[in-house]
């Protein structure tokens, strides 16, 4: 077993992975080679996730080796901040060509680095693998070993090819080339009781440095922020942190949880999106500081910081109120996002109608239902057309997104709010909400969206597009429910896991059938939840609604 | 005469390229109801996804055949298979417009004998238009996967035509390059309907990519040329080609129904236009109409108001080979001086482009060359950003992607119209700059005594 | 509903205002073998043409009675006399139209009368085309000039119709407001011609402002509407008017003709163009040419695209009322808030500009207010540069004169089409000035204590 | 005679100027008011005058008494560059209205000085009169005074409403002003051997600061610029300079004039333009600061300095000869401009075809012919037709001329540079001409030329409108040489004087009928003369050419 599938195969035995906890030995063997179906597929690949994970340390000179797709089609599309160097956002790459496949690319990469270092003197140059080289064989392992070697500088091989699975794979394997090669390699010049570590933060639109005042202002140094607005020697010394925030939760645990093993560094989970969450995130990292030899003062400090800082919030939004009374949002995010700014918007008269759960860990969504109640909406993967019957049915008024599903949201002149990477807005901390309260509102009122929904005055009413789609949805709706069987048919018919192509009624058939009780029984019967396993929480869940009268029959 | 060089940099810093497989992409999507598809990781496809919904602000359909390591491996039939099976069935296209890139190149995939076998296997698909087209990675650039594409697109879909049949006089095939933009598409196709003629435009970009609000949810192209159309493109009395790139379509259009065509290397800048225009109204029989003759006055006097800001200005330009020679051309047909070229690939065009040299390279060369050269224009696409506000020098964004500002998809550069528009834009930078950055003032002449020859640079 | 108001000051700073007898003149020069003339001082006649070359880059015609000191006490009758001699021999106009200045109205010159006494005098005049239109500067602005001219063009130029006459169906008169372009009315022409419809536009600047090359050397206006199809004008199914400038015209051709007219007070926006576009379907009895289905969703597109940039900005707008109210109110349908309107005089719009209150003043004013209210875009004409540059927000030329950018004549407000280019425009200036001005540092949110309300100004 | 009459007798009283010394007592009294043709004219007002003479004075807030006309059209249309206040830049006007007009506008006036001064606080505000205000008798002058007085603040009226006469007149009573109210109120900190008053310029595109380092390295102190990038308080100091120069012969001479005569400055005509002039004017300012006490040794400095400067220019210029060899210039601008750069011109290797002499005197044709020799096209007012002819006969490469012909040349799809006011480059002192030089070779070498010249293709050769224009020409030409009658009957019709329409024969006629030899004595006969006076120099000609042979038969 190669050395970079021996990583991968780490990376899936991540215990502090949520999901990957619940798999079988075997699933985990299978990683995520198995979950991108051919035609059917959309994310990025593990490159793409070394990239996105590794790219924000600002000094460093990322070299691309592979032939010019990988870079040439992708750099300079990332909205980290930098307080500094900009290095990070040229782009460096091998450009491999045709010899280089025959004849191999290792003697070109070796020069480009000596290039690079000749060129641009960095702190040290991270070298990212692409699936051309790996499969030529190129071993970029020896040759970033002899360049660092003869320049006397770090020349970090990022083992990343594309085809090894998707993004958030490429996030761990960025993380496992720093504890590798660079995290502990220095030392710093001083250490303090309030040094943390931020991991898995990148400074998206500067938003970073809505929060950072306050972290000054507590006198807690983030000693490396891995990899926001983040420097290589801040990094290479990052072993000497007090405590560390994991700020997204499954971009680089393994970084997390490997420093704990390591270093002893204790590390939480959090966010600083909403305002509860930031508050408590700002108290755990003073809990920790204060269990790691900090004076307890800190938390009085902290908790006065905080008092204060609510209530600015509180008061900045109450503004909106208003505005924002009868309001209706979609929340279409993932993970952590998916409630943690919902406590915000609720506070601020906003009333959520429904929140996605796609990326969502089972955590997550006993929040959502803690915060919006039992009847929350939850959306799972949904076709385009889907999502819009749902803006419609839900009476939205505004969609809250990542920028993949805007364009449904804009086509359909529905008011749109890009709260994932693409944005330029910063929405973090207690200033960032207030910010986002801001631009919710401007959206909202945007006397555009009337003029839009406006079909043109030679378009017979009824016949634009959403009418004709609306009115094709309710014709088959009409029919379904005019009609117990066809309902029951179409309720049956539902897709649940999308790798195996298995619908409701089969898994229910099974499950009668089998007196099946785990996903692992349901996917022994009906293969479902073998593919990708995203399926999976939506079996449990078909698995608790047939618990519960199968309990009660037993009672 | 140019000298054509290419740089010998083991790193390409900074690129001006993009990779052939997605050049493959972009020409499929002028298609109608077309899903392309790499044939590749599914890092190939989201890049290039990634980058032209950056560019046109819309949903682009892009699919992949998602290869992972052990499937490289092994080589890809079952996932083309599934990615075939999976788009037929789901997004029901008129036509899947397949690209290899380097991951199957590397492997060698025989795609052509794949869809042989799959077309075996499943009778539904028989028929069912399916065009491939092998652009590895690691060999040339955009241009020439769209270049491939098109070529390949008349050689599998144009119905051949037999020698003596009858041509529809008003039918003119159109192949524009990929520098083309939707809005360079639209005002073409108007300029031609004005002189009666029916363009069919492979591939039609304005139809598909236009920013329009389409009629219904669909996950393939929405507009664009349809695969009927296409068929019976050699009923045409005349192929028009635009950009040396089209060439090889013209030709495989003209072998496979004897279509005769023209070439218009560009279509920016007056001489082009009158080139263009007087050739219309030939194939026509139709006089220029006074629209054209007041655009044509209005072009010659949008140049005698610009000239005096872009003549002398020393360009630095960075772009793919047609563009290139079209925009590099027309500057320098304004007086100005292309002190610094780069380009991405070998085009036969190069050689003619009115510099010194054209360097084959990315833009950190374009860079350097624009600050040893004293250079005060930049015009590349929206990666330039960061060598301009290096160089401090006004920056034109032309070509693809344009990420960073909006309306891409309707920017013109052909026609009377469009290289006024662009005249203008060009000098109006010009003179913002000057105010902005070079004022006057008591010490602007104060030189050292090392001679006049050292003129300070707003003197230029 | 907006509170008028006018600025109270004794003096006027940086005025947004120009005087109403070169808004006469600049109608007049829409017309064909016209020669303007301004009944007063020569520097009545140097400024306003000065103006206006500056802004069109074009020799502009125009011609002064040259009144002196000694001639203004004495009153003007010989002044105008020689004046129309001179022009009428050395220059072979087909109109002279003339205009009263601050001077001639001053002493209160009988200018109507001179011209009868002339055409007595000198018979070869006796119908030769002369307009006489009282327009002091002490009164009104550059707007009225126009409003008031264009109206009196109708009543002396325009045959009477008889009422139950047969008319021309597919005839339409275009009455466009000061405030369109020659860009403008291209397009307008092209739209009108796209229905089948044969427009005469009164005045017509396209065809004589529009930057061509003419065919030979004339000193008066080349191109413009001919007198003799004035005169036809009332043989028109309908008139359009295009702003509310334009209904004191529409009104007169009404009264005289009996051609219906429809006003349209906006062209820049979806539903303005909606409306028109209908209503030319309407009129035409023709369906609506995909081609303006498609440009209505690009519009669309663009709007989607923009409104992230122009939605909440705060608008500083100086502009003259018509162009005023369609700008705010394009702006306004975008989700800016129109926070300073100011304007140059009184206009039945004003009160429905879509603003709290808009002020009749100066640039002085709509400095001060843009400050005062955080205003973080600025439109007006070139004379708002200083402010612009003093506010350090990002600046939109709009209006006349545009003297410091090149391709005033082309710029577009009007239809799908313009609108669409200028939202691009102006969303791409307001993403450069945040890229150049508002990138976020460590210090951004840095605040002192003053509590959230105090949002940082990139925030906007 | 109203105060404002005065002043006018008086400027053209004005022995400095060539123009008035050659006329009788009886025209100068008629002053410039007759000069205006209606239906014919162009120029600017006396008002366009003042304000471009003094405008550049930076930090003066520049009012402008009258209806919105005259400032509302014309503010911030000169390209005057400052290095310190842009108050100049903002406008001010009283924008009379109705109201004004029936009760008089003094108090306006008054309010409006009193704004200025609240917001502004100007060293000094001008008050322009223009022709409304001075039709209904506001008194200025009263009103500058009482606010004055109340404001404690120098208030200048300017008396130059646009009725009163052209541009030119209007400088000239900008001048008085400064004369009569604000030169000589003020003293400077200290004074110098070394200080000198220049006058006249305008620092257009910033172009005297081409010239000014050299000054500054010879220690010479400019006290006052009138006008350009002038500030109020030197102006009133001025007074103290020990020379002056005088730029610009025509706008300013009674500044220069009175102040020698009142404060003993004794000025000299020069020029920046042209090496030679450049070399001149600066010897000229050392030999009379010398003269005026200064040390001697500045001469050697100044020889020295001279000396490097226009061996670098020599040197720079040596590059254009190769790419102006064979290239002829038509020179199309007025006075000391159609001389001054000739030279210039000719080193570079350009040959000077033609130049105009519409405003040239009697010795700036002089110098010309000097330069260029006895055969020198001296262009008098073309037609835009004639000028075309001219352009294509003399077969000139390139135009230079002033912005109100460029159309000419430009439609004609000739090279065309502007060298007078409005253009955005400056050519002053060394550093200029060779800045001129690059321009001159950008505009010829344009490729564009070629491609605009081409008719369209679809025209047939022959129908542009150049060819018609010149084929037209052509014929009548033919037409007049075949037939020597016409011939002539053609050379006789040339109109010489416009104003009063008389011809070359009428004048000729007169010339042999009376014996006459003098312009007088011509007025007299043909009233030719007797409007503006600008044939005046057409009818010398005449006369010399009738003249000679007359000698000769009389030898």
């Amino acid at each position: 077993m190669s050395s970079l599938s021996a990583t991968i195969q780490d990376v899936f035995n991540e215990p502090g992975c949520g999901k990957n906890a619940n798999k079988t030995e075997a699933e985990r063997k299978k990683g995520c080679t198995k979950q991108l179906q051919p035609g059917g597929a959309a994310g990025g690949c593990a490159f793409d996730g070394a990239k996105i994970a590794l790219q924000p340390f600002t000094d460093v000179a990322h070299l691309v080796h592979g032939p010019i797709a990988c870079e040439g089609n992708s750099w300079d599309n990332r909205g980290s901040a930098s307080s500094g160097s900009d290095l990070w956002r040229r782009s460096f790459t091998t450009d491999m060509n045709e010899t280089d496949i025959v004849f191999g690319g290792e003697k070109r990469l070796y020069k480009a680095i000596k290039e690079v270092i000749e060129k641009y003197d960095p702190p040290a140059i991270f070298v990212y693998q692409t699936c051309v080289p790996a499969m030529i064989g190129d071993d970029i392992n020896a040759v970033c070993k002899a360049a660092a070697t003869k320049f006397g500088k770090p020349v970090i091989p990022v083992n990343s090819p594309g085809f090894v699975g998707p993004k958030n794979l490429g996030n761990k394997l960025a993380g496992e080339a720093l504890l590798e090669h660079v995290i502990g390699t220095a030392e710093p010049d001083y250490t303090t009781p309030y040094d943390i570590n931020i991991i898995g933060e990148y400074n998206l639109s500067g938003e970073f440095w809505q929060i950072k005042p306050i972290l000054d202002e507590l006198g807690i140094r983030i000693l490396s922020c891995i990899s926001g607005d983040g420097k290589y020697r801040e990094l290479a010394y990052s072993h000497r942190a007090k405590a560390a925030m994991m700020v997204c939760s499954k971009a680089m645990i393994n970084v997390a949880r490997k420093m704990e093993e390591r270093y002893g560094i204790p590390f939480f989970e959090g966010s600083f999106y909403g305002i509860q969450d930031s508050s408590d995130s700002l108290r755990e990292i003073a809990r920790m500081l204060i269990e790691r030899g900090a004076p307890a003062e800190l938390m009085e400090r902290t908790e006065a910081v905080i008092a204060r800082e609510e209530a600015k919030a509180w008061a900045a939004i109450e503004r909106f109120k208003p505005r924002f009374k009868d309001k209706k949002v979609l929340l279409i995010t993932g993970g952590v996002k998916s409630w943690s700014v919902v406590a915000a918007l609720q506070e601020a008269g906003l009333e959520i109608v429904g929140t996605s759960v796609k990326k969502s860990t089972k955590e997550d969504k006993e929040r959502i239902k803690e915060l919006m109640g039992q009847d929350a909406h939850m959306i799972e993967d949904m076709t385009p057309r889907e999502m819009y019957k749902m803006l419609k049915d839900a009476r939205a008024d505004i969609m809250l997104s990542g920028g993949k599903s805007q364009f449904v949201a804009l086509k359909a002149a529905m008011p749109w709010l890009d709260i994932n990477q693409e944005r330029s807005h910063g929405y973090m901390g207690y200033i960032g909400m207030v910010e986002l309260m801001e631009e919710i509102e401007k959206a909202l009122y945007n006397p555009m969206w009337a003029q839009l929904r406006k079909p043109a005055p030679w378009d017979e009413a009824g016949v634009s597009w959403q009418t004709k789609a609306m009115a094709q949805m309710e014709a088959q709706a009409a029919e379904i429910a005019a009609e117990p069987a066809v309902a029951e048919a179409t309720r049956r018919a539902k897709k649940i896991c999308f790798c195996k192509t298995v619908d409701l009624g089969s898994i229910e058939d099974a499950i009668a059938a089998h007196g099946i009780t785990t996903v692992d029984g349901v996917k022994q019967h009906t293969n479902a939840s073998g593919g990708c396993g995203a399926c999976k929480g939506r079996v449990e869940d078909i698995l608790a609604a047939h618990a519960a009268p199968m309990l009660q029959a037993a009672e | 005469m140019a000298i054509v060089t290419t740089s010998k940099k083991a790193c390409s810093v900074n690129p001006l390229k993009m990779s052939q497989p997605i050049g493959g992409s972009f020409a499929f999507m002028g298609l109608r109801g077309a899903m392309p598809l790499l044939h590749g990781s599914q890092g190939c496809t989201s890049f290039g996804l990634t980058l032209f919904v950056r560019h046109f602000k819309e949903a682009v359909p892009m699919q992949t055949t998602a290869m992972s390591e052990v499937a490289t491996v092994l080589g890809g039939y079952e996932n083309v298979e599934q990615a075939i099976l999976n788009i037929y069935n789901r997004t029901k296209p008129e036509i899947i417009g397949i690209n290899s890139t380097g991951v199957t190149e590397t492997k060698g995939d025989d795609v052509e004998g794949f869809i042989r076998l799959i077309r075996q296997k499943h009778p539904q698909l028989e028929k069912f238009p399916l065009v491939y087209v092998s652009t590895p990675d690691f060999k040339d650039a955009f241009q020439d996967g769209w270049e491939k594409t098109v070529a390949r697109m008349v050689e599998v879909l144009v119905d051949p035509v037999e020698a003596g049949a009858v041509r529809d006089v008003e039918r003119v095939n159109v192949l524009p390059g990929c520098h083309l933009t939707p809005g360079d598409l639209d005002e073409l196709r108007t300029i031609l309907e004005d002189f009666g003629l029916k363009p069919s435009f492979l591939p039609d970009l304005a139809g598909s990519l236009d920013g329009h609000i389409p009629d219904e949810f669909t996950p393939t192209t929405i507009g664009g040329i349809g695969v009927d159309e296409i068929a019976t493109m050699g009923q045409a009395a005349w192929t028009i080609a635009i950009g040396a790139q089209m060439k090889r379509a013209a030709e495989a259009m003209q072998e496979r129904t004897g279509v005769p065509f023209r070439l218009f290397e560009r279509l920016c800048g007056l001489i082009p236009n009158d080139e263009f225009i007087a050739f219309l109204s030939e194939i026509s029989g139709r006089p220029v109409p006074v629209k054209y003759r007041r655009q044509r006055g209005q072009l010659a006097d949008a140049m005698l108001d610009t000239h005096f800001h872009i003549g002398g200005r020393k360009l630095a330009i960075g772009a793919e080979p047609d563009l290139l020679f079209d925009l590099s051309s027309m500057l320098y047909e304004m007086g100005a001086e292309v002190a610094a070229a780069v380009t991405t690939t070998a085009s036969p065009v190069l050689e003619r482009v009115k510099a010194q040299e054209v360097l084959i390279g990315d833009l950190e060369d374009l860079e350097d060359l624009a600050k040893a050269r004293g250079c005060d224009l930049l015009v590349t696409h929206s990666h330039g950003r960061q060598a301009a506000s290096r160089l401090k020098i006004p920056f034109y964004r032309a070509g693809f992607p344009m990420f960073d500002r909006l309306g891409a998809g309707h920017l013109m550069s052909v026609g009377y119209r469009g290289t006024r528009d662009l005249v203008f834009d060009l000098a109006n930078l010009v003179i913002a700059d000057r105010e902005d950055n070079h004022q006057p003032t008591p010490d602007t002449w104060r030189t050292t005594d090392t001679g006049l020859q050292v003129v300070p640079p707003q003197l230029h």
